[in-house]
């Protein structure tokens, strides 16, 4: 990877085209979640923009994983490593999804045990350790590639997610997706969502974000990847220093495309005054200091 | 933001325009995601850009139906104005719709001008029946032509060959197009390498603001990219192949 | 109540001249949680303000319940009824203090089973239903006087400890507290709370509180005050709407301290506007409208 | 916000003042709360508020003592400037310190001065080897006297007895007064009734922002409503019996 940043899933990723616009800039870039069969998601409105970020629910729109793999074939020459994101009911699911990311040519799978307003899929399977562990070791034996594991923050416990994905195998744990979130339209008397219950991502979940990722950095051997909320560079060393090796970024590119390159050169800029020649002596350094 | 419908005109069998208060500044060829609590958030291209803002739709579906009951008073949520606008100054501009294009065209007419710019207008409908905004360019002393699929009005044949013959014993700094994507990508071929050609398509919204890739095209998302592009930059990445 | 407005636990309400102040506008008052000893808190810094709110590991300084008697003493012509807050490491911690407050003339307790930050208590308890359930028998059985459970959002399923709450004979619960949240300082590369991790609130955590609001309303008979991100009266009929039949708010008072008075203006002036006579319409409606 | 301490002067042995670059609007009276990463985060009142901003600390235990081994270069955390403000005005004013509550008057005193209102100044100290911000006073052309405790330095006494002294004497628009409570209090009893009195006083400061209460003092948060009173508001409520 040639830069810290990834491309979160679900944002400007499910063509090829704008994935390989994003990876002029970026370390990686994730797919869009995929899974079986094509899905259309939810009706609109799937989307609400307020001051402090944005709720979604999308409800997992994507092509299947048949017809995904001719976006993949275009992203064969993509600059930047594409990591292939899936989500399934199960094991057998996970593992099937996996393995076609990997024919593909997907350079990882991430796997979307997370997502939090899709019933069946994501956080509802997520969020049980022991079906974490299964579908982690199931996805294991399946590829070959590396496979990270996208946990939820809607829980008590994020540390035991994180240590049921590490125990299993993964190679590394992605933190966090949406936090599960609700607006209400005064003169429609009815969510924002028509979805009701959405996902919160933005600016505003920063801090649930890097709080994650420090407890998880507490108990965990396996990189992890910070992601939510981050707008600024200083965001990036924030994840940094709570103990992200890399970070995912999503919500802020809808306001610049080129927002890696941007942040490259702040987080590029605050090393060199610091004195730090890689981004590995910046990661974790807040558990040092208390 | 929530507004209140103040107008409903009708504009033709399948088509309404809906008036309403919405204060902010918006450019011709923007649009908004229109709701109104029932149906579903669907995406509208400002037809008026001044005071009291506008949007007219036609009816061609689930939400589209249930947007034509609507009565004055009653609410709608905006999101917006999203996207790219035409350009408008004070040079000479062919515009050509096709159908409820002219719907977004008829403000940027109005503009050009109010600017002091030129503007022929030729606007394309399937038949007689289907003919609406003509009144109001001609108010604003837009010179219109017409061409309808059937001759039942104006010319008979594509809007695109109507321009085509103005084109070919006039000269024009820009033409600005609106329509149906077949007559967008004609218009294409036929004006793109010759002038400065911009056209306003359509595609699948939901964000609205550029976070879903679903509107995208080409590597442009057309909620923010567009929906108005230089078509040339459209036909180099292999838009009329598509 | 006079009115759905009621000062949060930990806001402006560790002295009784404070919390006389603020009771002018409000329908109640709540008091600083109050445990068994007198705690001094972390040191500082206990707070950190951004853009999307407030961060703070106060560390539930409080003056323990004996010396706590004082401040109620001169509560007793507050203008609004004082819910007293009280934090426990157990039932009989939770029972004695519940005690102490109603011999003081607390119109209810609130049990502060949520605090993020404070080791073995708040949502150290709380997390857990058994416990919750265990902790509220003891206090019905220990006062007369209404008992609400205030209710962390930092757990898989906030229902599940609604209902123990309910079951086991609540009155109200109250959602939510903090959500646990974490910022780094760029400079000296740790925290910005000499605690670590810290409670989130503010406009930030809107969605989060309004979609549990939401979520426990599906469930709950007893009723549910809704806080968490109010700053604007919008807000207040937001929480109505999602299912709260009353409302807290904290940390918006920082900037305005008659704010409940601009808020009940705003409210009223909406319900005219709707044709609603009491607030007991507007609640739930957005369970009606899907 | 961070910044670098540009400049450190020891005032006396005890106190040293620490300048730095915070580009915001401060106004004499106010204060921050001034964090090195290392000790506690503590309310200190702005000396400087012009363009290099200062605070000026008196060691009186753990924060203060690692605050004072900071070197020019090193990092602050500051944030602020928070609360009340000293009323000034082209009107004269008898400024009243005890101790370090000098540092919050000094800035107070240019700023009348600049205003083209009178000043006279009485500072009070324990002994003459405490003494500090004289020299910036008057060169500032102010007229300061000074008491100490032990006469080792001008007027031996209170600094309110030789404020109550120059009162007799002169009239005053205002008295504005920082120093030790019972000080502060003694000035409260003395003048308030008679002239408009300001008072700055101190409290346990932890949030800085009027949220968690621990600064309050009579229902008023000494981070909002204060630092800065009017004497006459807090007697009022029972400050001098309190
Ligand atoms: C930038 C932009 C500006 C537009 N401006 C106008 C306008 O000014 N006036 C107007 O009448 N229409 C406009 N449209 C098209 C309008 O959004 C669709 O007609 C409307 O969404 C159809 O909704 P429906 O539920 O009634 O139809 P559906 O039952 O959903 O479908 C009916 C037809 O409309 C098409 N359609 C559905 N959703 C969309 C969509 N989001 N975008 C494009 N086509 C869609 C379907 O493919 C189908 O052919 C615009 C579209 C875009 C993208
Ligand atoms: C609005 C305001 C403005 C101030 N301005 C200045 C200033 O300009 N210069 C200056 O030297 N000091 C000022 N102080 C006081 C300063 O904040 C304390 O001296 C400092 O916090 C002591 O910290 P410490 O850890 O060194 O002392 P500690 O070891 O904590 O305590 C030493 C002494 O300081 C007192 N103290 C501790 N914390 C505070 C506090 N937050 N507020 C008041 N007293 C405290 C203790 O009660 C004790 O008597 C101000 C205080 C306030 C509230
Ligand atoms: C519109 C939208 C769609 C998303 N779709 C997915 C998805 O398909 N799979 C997934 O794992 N995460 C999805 N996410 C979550 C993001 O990948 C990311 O975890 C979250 O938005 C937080 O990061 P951010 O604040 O930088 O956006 C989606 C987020 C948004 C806003
Ligand atoms: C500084 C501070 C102190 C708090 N102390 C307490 C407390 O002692 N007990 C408690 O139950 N909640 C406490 N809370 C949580 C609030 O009561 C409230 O649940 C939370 O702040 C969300 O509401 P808000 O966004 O309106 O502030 C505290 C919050 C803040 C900001
Ligand atoms: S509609 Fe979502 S990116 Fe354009
Ligand atoms: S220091 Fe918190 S209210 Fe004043």
């Amino acid at each position: 990877m040639k830069n810290p940043f990834i491309l979160a899933s679900g944002i400007l990723d499910t063509y090829a085209e704008t994935m390989l616009r994003v990876a002029e800039d970026a370390g990686a870039v994730v797919t869009k979640s995929i899974g079986m069969e094509e899905r259309k998601g939810y009706e609109n409105p799937v989307i609400f923009e307020f001051e402090h970020g944005v709720l979604n629910a999308m409800g997992l729109p994507n092509p299947g994983i048949e017809r995904f793999g001719e976006e993949m074939k275009k992203l064969r020459g993509c600059r930047a490593p594409v990591i292939g994101s899936i989500f399934g009911k199960n094991e057998k699911e996970f593992a099937h999804l996996a393995e076609r990311m990997e024919e593909y040519g997907a350079a990882a799978v991430e796997l979307n045990l997370s997502c939090p307003h899709a019933s069946g899929y994501g956080m509802e399977v997520g969020r049980d350790p022991a079906l974490v562990k299964a579908i982690v070791r199931a996805v294991k034996e399946a590829v070959q590639i590396p496979v990270f594991v996208k946990l939820t923050p809607n829980v008590s416990d994020i540390t035991v997610l994180g240590m049921a994905a590490e125990e299993a195998g993964a190679d590394a744990v992605v933190a966090i997706n949406t936090v599960r979130g609700l607006r209400i339209d005064l003169e429609f008397k009815r969510s924002v969502l028509t979805a009701g219950i959405g996902g919160y991502s933005g600016p505003g979940i920063l801090p649930i974000g890097l709080r994650c990722v420090f407890e998880l950095k507490k108990v965990l051997r396996v990189p992890i990847v910070g992601c939510g909320g981050i707008t600024t560079w200083e965001n990036v060393i924030e994840y940094l220093m709570a103990g992200a090796s890399a970070v995912e970024i999503g919500t802020a590119l809808r306001n610049d495309v080129r927002l890696f390159k941007n942040l490259g050169r702040g987080v590029k800029q605050y090393m060199k005054r610091k004195g730090y020649e890689r981004v590995e002596e910046v990661v974790a350094l807040a558990h040092q200091n208390r | 933001m929530h507004t209140r419908i103040v107008e409903v005109v009708e504009e033709n069998p399948a088509v309404k325009t809906f008036r309403f208060r919405y204060n902010v500044k918006v450019l011709p060829g923007q649009f908004c995601m229109v709701w109104d609590g029932a149906g579903e958030e669907v995406p509208m291209s400002f037809s008026y850009t001044g005071k009291i803002k506008g949007v007219t739709v036609k009816k061609v579906g689930k939400t589209t139906d249930l947007l034509h009951r609507r009565k004055p008073g009653e609410v709608l949520r905006i999101r917006g104005p999203f996207g790219t606008h035409y350009p408008v100054s004070s040079k000479k501009y062919l515009l050509v719709s096709g159908g409820t294009g002219i719907a977004s065209l008829a403000p940027a007419a109005e503009k050009i001008v109010g600017r002091g710019g030129k503007c022929r207008f030729v606007a394309g409908f399937r038949n007689a029946s289907e003919i609406f905004f003509i009144e109001r360019l001609r108010n604003a002393g837009i010179d219109v032509e017409i061409a309808t699929d059937d001759g039942s009005a104006g010319f008979r044949g594509f809007v695109t060959e109507l321009a085509g013959k103005l084109f070919a014993g006039e000269s024009f700094d820009y033409i600005i197009a609106c329509g149906p994507v077949q007559m967008l990508k004609e218009i294409g071929r036929r004006f793109a390498e010759k002038v400065e050609t911009y056209i306003s398509i359509e595609s699948l919204m939901k964000c609205g603001i550029g976070l879903c890739d679903s509107c995208s095209i080409l590597g442009y998302r057309v909620c923010r990219e567009g929906p108005v592009f230089r078509a040339g930059e459209l036909i180099e990445k292999g838009w009329l192949e598509e």
